[in-house]
């Protein structure tokens, strides 16, 4: 017989035992956006891409959409895009940078951590260009604005709708592959699980060790494994495994369970409608916000206005509601939100 | 005058000792030891998932692509072809499935990709057969040429689509199906947690349920590739160019059309293998790099199984197996997956003995012992190496058995029309 | 052709078959008429053309020019198919099976459309089988069964294809001489039955005992054609070399007492089935030993053993007063073995190099060829050139590739280069296999100089003439054991025969 | 075959038939082939583009040497991936463990990198020798195991610096200086490296008794068997100096620019390896250059994102080749040895006609 969609799981069980949300008097984001946009119709940006590059409706998508943003409010003048190849040489990613900066890009923006050594040897070189890097914690190079993210405090909501969500108290994650960024999303989503449900079951899996870059670009494992945790009594999970996490989107669907995605909203995102109705939010990684800031900034000569890190307080990291799924977690999940970005909550970024 | 047929004279290889067991009774056997062996350590360990129907799911999923892969081996390898270019056929299954699959559907998308596949096996028939190139050195660069035409032709074709070149559309997919109400039956079966009963029933409800067309046509493909191969004229043909082409040729085989067919259904067995990667559910549409190595692995999985259709299944069977199982549940299953290994070491220790072959018997009693050793030493296997267990296992056991295995006599030989007899 | 006419038309009629390969004319102008029913025997020396015009009457090779004629039809095959589909089958020199394939597959692959590939075939090639008076298993695989009954499978399939016309190219050349009066009544059977041969020997003697006729080729071209019962062996080998019959002559005994290799209770096996038993031997300085042997009773495996390619389960190799047991190839080599291998392109040469490539290969520690780790090239091509002129190598230079010689002229560069080095013994395997008379002459001449000079020799050939010719002793090996001394002065190759097959002969030992 | 037209007619055959399929692809998509190739060649005279392609080919000359190894012997060697980085890996986590004074230091890791590659070549090896495992299934498995292995290892002795994990820099006493070309960039000092195995290489094969043996087993195993080469101690040593060589191949940039091995490092130059061996024919110059030619495609590529031609045309361009230039040896070598043959019978005479033709014809 035919098999139809949509599995049953985790129809039994009431849920977990809840904590109640914390309480903040003094509430919200305390989200604070210099002046008005400045006119940048002068200056030529460069992006260059990571692995995935244009179109991964994951962060280079979004540091574009920042760019989009600053094209339409700051009549930025040129951008220019150059991609990158999977497990391409060092001298690559320096030649992609250089040719930036030798065209007259400024500032140039590197689109991943992937860039990091790269960019210290491109940026002595180029001592009046001015650089961002994303995801990566570069300091100390007078050139180099490095624009960061709390992805943890983002995943702790992540893990605090998962636990309001889950009706065998038992949730899931799947990450691409094992590096430090990754598992702070990890930390983070467990970590906002265990804070609104000390009791629950957090299942969590990588598809690739470190090291394998295959985890992010192989959407039948994560399928298997997102299956492998639904088989096994999770009902939400949430994962951080770039292209991979169609495959999770896909089992979760099956399963009728639901899931959380990731770095943009993925409800929204075109590649991934086909699974829209299981994905009851997102954390949201704001590169494009970042991006705009960081532009903006620099339109302005005053780099320094640019955070240190991008995290809830400004915004930077957050969760979606599309699709109406957590209408009635959001004072919850706002309570917690209030209470990490006045630093009641302190979120490890270590799982 | 003296007229039986001799066996085993002077030039002769001695006879195997072949019991009254027929060969397919004896793969049965080991796949009865091999299911013991599981659901036993299963027992032990308190662990379902090692023969839960997901899991089983899970490992016909993962073994598809890696199953057709193999055939597409088999097939060319039996007509004397060495097709390492597979990962390359596959790659071009995959792109095409895509694109003609986002446009019309999957049964397009799975005509595209063994038209696709067919063209990769073509090139590669083409350089081997017609230009005697090195059958290694053309698959080599099949793979390369694959990657590449795939890339180009997505960053042209895809892109302007779904916005992003390394990735096509969403692809709809086919429907599965579950045999009712056998499957449920067999769910039930599987709830009571009953040793022995509940794991066949696990073992035998994966294979029920969930099932797509695409599925069933690679299940099909082993016994029609049997059949076609070793059953039919065409086959027989077929097989002696894999064997001895010129004895073939001079019988009137057109040796060159048939390494042509075998190697065209080779690449057509290897893109459709692709396309069970993009049109199976659960996956989402051609992704670069996606088929990670799936080719050779299939190769690997004909080598395991002894150039044989059922072998190959064997073969592949335990890669989804292993696979599936580190996926789904970690390191922990792949843990108790050494008992299981010890035991089936155990009996082959018992299968040697019982043929008075002591050295044999000696070495799998060590290995079982070490294996034992090293389950009971542990709680649990670095993910580095569960990640890779598919891997590992392939090596050990090629390492192990390989010194039995019987390739095609002339796999691999450049092969001229017309030079029968020369340099002999 | 006095007969042909008396038969009507001719069964097979070549004309004008010319075929060239580079640098060799296989066939110039050569004309042949089969009548039907008859046993045509084609001679000719070795290299004469006879498999090639074999090969091109089956349509495995297309003449460059002539016709080729079946029933008074003039056809033109382009593949064996189209040769089998008018009644023609063919027996090949070397064997045409796929050892991994059953018997009843190797029959009927290629005429499946005859029974299919089921029962119905089984049956039909067990009765085709007990028609020509031999039993098979249908389902044995071939790589088990000894030669005998390979070439019995050879002719299960040309009968199943229901070939009338039958080239058997060589048939006997493997068999022993009992095995030879088995197939020659199978032959006598068929030709009652209808069918008609073309017969392929370098045996004269067999030749005169089945042909009806003989056509002789010699160099390519048809020298004549007679009727077997009016030519004696003498005569027709004359008509083969195109002049008298060399006498074998011994050139008198130079034989001393010094026994440069000793050979004792010499073990070998093969996947724990026996191969060498217990063999001994003794080949003293200035003689040749010669061993006899059907192929396939241990020879190759004797000479394998002595020169360290295949390990001993016992027994001792000793040169002079040093033991070789334990030492390595190269090692017993450079203690003064020389090496003529049975296949000199398998084992002799490597093709696709130089001539003075090949002349380092088993040399390559010693000089003149190398010096220390390091090639001596200058010295190597030197060396080369000398051997190319004294052993009358017929090359343009030592630079071009040993695949672009001719068997002989490959062989004497071989024989040359093992005759390098003053070796103490030389062992050659089959040394004028599938080489023209001149270069047999020339190798023949240069191993009795050597002998001359002192040089022990283990020869190894299926020619009982040559071998007798050239021995001063001969040993007889059947199934891996050395079963009969020989006399070549006394013995015949009948009684050689009969030890070869296991049944009592020459002197018992 | 040692005439020039026999060498260079096949790679330069190939390589223009390769530029017109892929500018026929080029034009079927509607870019324009002509300034596609402009924009590479121009490519090269920008920025540090000249330095990288040496850099590159320096590694891709190495592990060319590898596979070339293997190849003169029929060893398909396929692991070079995993041996180079594994190597590297290793070789890294050793320099950054040590110190010792300047050169002792570098040549260590230098040491290190090639022991390991061997190392983990000599896997296959053994399989191969002992066990009869095809070399070509038990490298490819090795490949992916290198990752795990890799991963692990990192994992064990590394550390975290920012978001990449990696090994521990190599302090400055196992550096290789470059030759700085200033804004250019800087020609790795361990290129040398590359130039000195090629010259060892070229002895090696050519001179001496070992690349006698090496040439033998490979062009025959019987006919070197019975020469007495012990086949199988070539296979095994072989194969340890193939993996040898693989192992050095990541070291340029380790030891020249990065001091650490992060788990971003360089990936696929196996795979080049293998190519580029069979563009050069495993000669030791021919090598050279289709390191630098392939080289040069990888790094001008990158520049093709600037004119809107997608840069994979380039990998179908290297594709192409490599099929081309096989298929092409293939026929040029057949009809060389037509030739040569007939030139022998011409000058041994043996091609006139039989003298026996006057007496062909029936005699009865
Ligand atoms: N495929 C080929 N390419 C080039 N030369 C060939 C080829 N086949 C045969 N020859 C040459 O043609 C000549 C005739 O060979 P053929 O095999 O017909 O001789 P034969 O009479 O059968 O000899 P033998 O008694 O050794 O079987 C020989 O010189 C041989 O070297
Ligand atoms: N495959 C081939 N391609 C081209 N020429 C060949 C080939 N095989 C043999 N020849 C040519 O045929 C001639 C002799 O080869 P062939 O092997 O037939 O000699 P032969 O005297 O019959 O020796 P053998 O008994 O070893 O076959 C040489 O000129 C050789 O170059
Ligand atoms: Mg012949
Ligand atoms: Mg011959």
């Amino acid at each position: 017989a035919k098999d139809i969609g949509g599995g049953t799981a985790g129809s039994a069980g009431q849920g977990c035992r809840l904590n109640p949300p914390p309480v903040v008097t003094a509430g919200g984001p305390v989200v604070h956006r210099p002046g008005p946009a400045p006119n940048a119709a002068a200056m030529k940006v460069g992006l260059a891409f990571d692995i995935g590059g244009r179109g991964d409706a994951s962060f280079n998508d979004a540091s574009v959409a920042g760019l989009e943003r600053a094209k339409r409010e700051m009549g930025l003048a040129e951008v220019k895009e150059l991609d990158a190849g999977a497990g391409e040489p060092e001298d690559a990613k320096q030649t992609r940078l250089r040719q930036l900066a030798q065209e007259g890009f400024d500032p140039v923006i590197a689109v991943g951590y992937a860039y990091a050594d790269a960019l210290k040897i491109v940026a002595a070189q180029f001592p009046r260009t001015r650089f961002a890097i994303i995801d990566e914690d570069l300091r100390g190079i007078p050139n180099v604005t490095p624009l960061v993210f709390a992805e943890e405090q983002g995943s702790f909501l992540a893990g605090v709708i998962a636990a309001h969500r889950t009706k065998t108290c038992h949730i899931g994650f799947v990450g691409g592959v094992r590096t430090p960024l990754i598992q702070k999303f990890e930390a983070g989503y467990a970590a906002g699980a265990k804070a609104a449900a000390p009791d629950i079951r957090i299942d969590r899996a990588y598809l690739t060790p470190a090291g394998d870059p295959s985890g992010f670009q192989d959407p039948n494992k994560g399928a298997e494994v997102a299956q492998g945790q639904l088989d096994g009594g999770a009902d939400v999970i949430y994962h951080a495994a770039g292209a991979s996490g169609k495959g999770v989107f896909s089992s979760v669907k099956s399963a009728g369970a639901k899931a959380i995605g990731v770095d943009s909203d993925q409800y929204r995102q075109p590649s991934v409608a086909d699974y829209r109705d299981v994905i009851i939010s997102s954390m949201l990684k704001r590169v494009d916000l970042a991006v705009f800031d960081y532009v903006a900034a620099a339109a302005r000569g005053d780099l320094a206005s640019v955070p240190e890190k991008f995290d809830l307080s400004l915004d930077g990291v957050g969760y979606s509601t599309s699709g109406g799924m957590i209408d009635d977690l959001v004072p919850t999940v706002d309570a917690y939100r209030a209470a990490i970005a006045t630093g009641r909550i302190k979120v490890s970024d270590r799982p | 005058m003296r007229t039986e047929v001799r066996t085993g004279t002077a030039t002769g290889r001695p006879q195997r000792a072949r019991g009254p067991v027929p060969g397919w009774a004896h793969a049965a056997l080991w796949v009865v030891v091999g299911v013991v062996a599981v659901s036993f350590a299963s027992y032990q360990t308190g662990l379902p998932q090692l023969t839960s129907s997901g899991t089983v799911q899970s490992a016909v999923r993962l073994g598809i692509p890696i199953l057709l892969a193999g055939l597409g081996g088999l097939w060319a390898e039996r007509a004397g072809v060495i097709n390492i270019g597979l990962e390359g056929m596959m790659i071009l299954g995959t792109w095409g499935g895509a694109w003609a699959g986002y446009q019309w559907g999957p049964a397009a998308g799975l005509l595209a990709a063994a038209v696709f596949g067919a063209l990769g096996g073509l090139v590669h028939a083409v350089a081997t057969v017609t230009f005697g190139v090195n059958h290694i050195v053309s698959g080599v660069a099949i793979n390369l040429l694959g990657a590449g035409t795939a890339k180009y032709l997505s960053t042209l074709l895809f892109e302007p689509v779904s916005k992003n070149p390394r990735e096509s559309p969403p692809v709809p997919k086919f429907d599965t199906y579950s045999a009712q109400p056998l499957g449920a039956w067999l769910h039930e079966l599987e709830n009571l947690q009953r040793v022995g009963i509940s794991d066949v029933a696990g073992v035998l409800g994966g294979l029920v349920t969930g099932v797509s067309p695409l599925t069933m046509l690679a299940y099909l493909s082993v016994p029609v590739s049997y059949l076609v191969l070793w059953r039919s004229r065409f086959g027989l043909r077929l097989r002696s160019c894999g064997e001895n082409p010129i004895a073939a040729e001079s019988l009137g085989v057109a040796v060159h059309r048939y390494k042509y067919l075998a190697v065209v259904v080779s690449g057509t067995l290897a893109g459709i293998g692709g396309a069970a990667l993009i049109l199976n559910p659960g996956q989402a549409g051609y992704l670069e790099n996606q088929t990670n190595n799936r080719g050779y692995i299939g190769l690997a999985a004909m080598i395991f199984g002894n150039w044989r259709p059922g072998g190959l299944l064997g073969g592949a069977a335990l890669f989804g197996y292993s696979d599936g199982l580190q996926l789904r549940s970690g390191g922990t299953t792949v843990h108790a997956l050494l008992l299981a290994a010890a035991l089936v070491l155990l009996v082959v220790a018992a299968a040697q003995l019982w043929r008075r072959r002591k050295l044999g018997a000696g070495v799998a009693l060590v290995a079982a012992a070490a294996v034992l050793a090293v389950y009971l030493a542990t709680d649990q296997l670095p993910e580095e190496i569960t990640a890779y267990t598919p891997h590992l296992v392939t090596l050990v056991v090629l390492g192990a058995a390989s010194q039995r295995l019987r390739p095609p006599a002339a796999n691999g030989l450049p092969y001229r029309r017309g030079e029968q007899g020369a340099r002999e | 052709m006095n007969t042909s006419a008396a038969a009507g038309t001719p069964a097979v009629e070549l004309s004008g078959i010319t075929k060239t390969f580079p640098g060799v004319v296989a066939n110039s102008d050569v004309n042949l008429t089969v009548r039907t029913g008859e046993v045509h025997a084609v001679c000719g020396e070795n290299g004469a053309g006879k498999s090639t015009l074999m090969k091109i009457l089956y349509g495995m090779q297309s003449p460059d020019a002539g016709a080729v004629r079946i029933d008074g039809e003039q056809v033109r095959f382009r593949s064996p198919a189209e040769a089998i589909r008018a009644g023609i089958g063919m027996v090949h020199q070397h064997f045409m099976l796929a050892d991994n394939l059953t018997v009843l597959e190797n029959v009927v692959l290629g005429a499946e459309r005859a029974h299919g590939i089921g029962a119905r075939a089984r049956r039909r090639v067990l009765a085709l089988a007990e028609q020509a008076g031999f039993r098979v298993r249908p389902d044995a695989l071939v790589e088990r069964l000894g030669v005998a009954d390979r070439q019995r499978v050879e002719i299960l399939k040309v009968l199943y294809r229901g070939a009338r016309i039958v080239i058997l190219d060589e048939p006997t050349a493997v068999l022993v001489p009992q095995e030879v009066e088995e197939l020659f009544t199978t032959l006598r059977t068929m030709r009652e039955q209808g069918f008609t041969f073309l017969f392929i020997s370098h045996k004269l003697d067999e030749v005169l005992a089945i042909a009806d006729t003989v056509t002789v080729l010699r160099r390519g071209t048809t020298v004549g054609t007679v009727p077997a019962g009016e030519i004696g062996s003498r005569q027709l080998a004359e008509l083969m070399v195109g002049s008298e019959l060399p006498v074998p002559e011994h050139g008198g005994a130079t034989a001393t007492d010094r026994e440069v290799l000793v050979v004792r209770g010499l073990c070998a096996s093969e996947k724990d089935r026996p191969v060498l038993v217990d063999v001994d031997l003794a080949v003293r300085a200035g003689e040749v030993v010669g061993v006899a042997g059907v192929e396939g009773n241990g020879q190759t495996e004797l000479v394998e053993a002595i020169m360290g390619m295949r390990p001993a389960d016992a027994g001792t190799v000793r040169l002079g007063d040093r033991d070789l047991t334990r030492l390595s190839t190269l090692a017993r080599r450079e203690a003064g073995i020389g090496y003529v291998p049975e296949d000199r392109h398998r084992q002799g040469l490597l093709l696709d190099e130089s001539l003075w490539f090949n002349r380092i290969l088993g040399h390559q520690t010693r000089p003149p060829v190398a010096r220390g780790r390091w090639l001596d090239r200058r010295g190597a091509r030197e060396d080369t050139r000398r051997i190319v002129a004294r052993f009358d190598v017929r090359t343009p230079g030592v630079d071009v590739d040993a695949a672009a010689l001719s068997g002989g002229n490959q062989q004497k560069l071989v024989v040359g280069r093992e005759l390098s080095g003053d070796p103490v013994l030389l062992i050659a395997a089959h040394p004028t296999r599938g080489v023209d008379v001149g270069a047999q002459a020339v190798i023949w001449e240069h191993l009795r100089t050597a002998r001359a000079a002192g040089l022990a020799v283990l020869l190894v050939s299926a020619d009982l003439d040559k071998l007798i010719g050239l021995s001063d002793t001969i040993r007889v090996m059947y199934r891996g054991r050395v079963v009969a001394d020989a006399d070549p002065r006394t013995v015949t190759p009948e009684e050689l025969g009969a030890a070869m097959t296991g049944a009592r002969g020459g002197e018992d030992r | 075959m040692s005439t020039w037209r026999a060498r260079l007619l096949p790679p330069a055959l190939a390589i223009a038939f390769s530029a017109v399929l892929c500018a026929a692809v080029l034009l079927a998509s509607g870019a324009d082939p002509v300034a596609t190739l402009a924009q590479l060649v121009t490519q090269v005279g920008r920025g540090s583009t000249a330095v990288d392609i040496v850099n590159t080919a320096g590694a891709y000359y190495l592990v060319a040497v590898a596979a070339a190894i293997g190849f003169r012997m029929n060893l398909l060697n396929i692991g070079i991936e995993g041996q180079y980085r594994l190597g590297a890996c290793a070789a890294a986590i050793a320099g950054g463990a040590i110190s010792l004074p300047p050169g002792v230091h570098a040549l260590v890791v230098v040491v290190v990198g090639a022991a390991v590659g061997a190392a983990w070549c000599g896997i296959a090896a053994l399989l191969k020798v002992y066990r009869g495992v095809s070399e070509v299934i038990s490298t490819i498995m090795l490949n992916t195991l290198a990752f795990g292995l890799i991963a692990y290892l990192t994992q064990t002795f590394g550390v975290l610096r920012g978001n990449t994990q990696g090994t521990r820099i190599i302090p400055e006493s196992g550096w290789v200086p470059g030759i700085p070309l200033g804004g250019a960039g800087t020609v790795f000092g361990l290129v040398l490296l590359a130039v000195v195995v090629g010259i060892g290489y070229a002895v090696l094969l050519d001179r001496t008794r070992y690349g006698f043996e090496l040439r033998a087993s490979g062009l025959s195993p019987t006919a070197a068997a019975a020469g007495g080469v012990n086949h199988r101690r070539m296979v095994l040593s072989v194969m340890l100096l193939s993996g040898a060589v693989a192992g050095l191949a990541g070291l340029p940039e380790i030891l020249g620019r990065d001091h650490t091995f992060t788990i971003t490092f360089s990936a696929g130059y196996g795979y080049a390896g293998l190519a580029i061996a069979l563009l050069g024919r495993n000669h030791p110059v021919g090598v050279a250059f289709g390191a630098l030619l392939w080289s040069f495609l990888d790094k001008s590529s990158l520049t093709l994102d600037d004119i809107g031609v997608p840069r994979e045309i380039v990998t179908i361009l290297q594709g192409t080749i490599v099929l081309s230039v096989v298929v092409a040896y293939a026929l040029v070598r057949r009809r060389e040895l037509a030739a040569e043959q007939r030139r022998v019978g011409r000058a041994t005479g043996t091609a006139v006609a039989p003298a026996a033709a006057s007496t062909g014809g029936d005699r009865s």
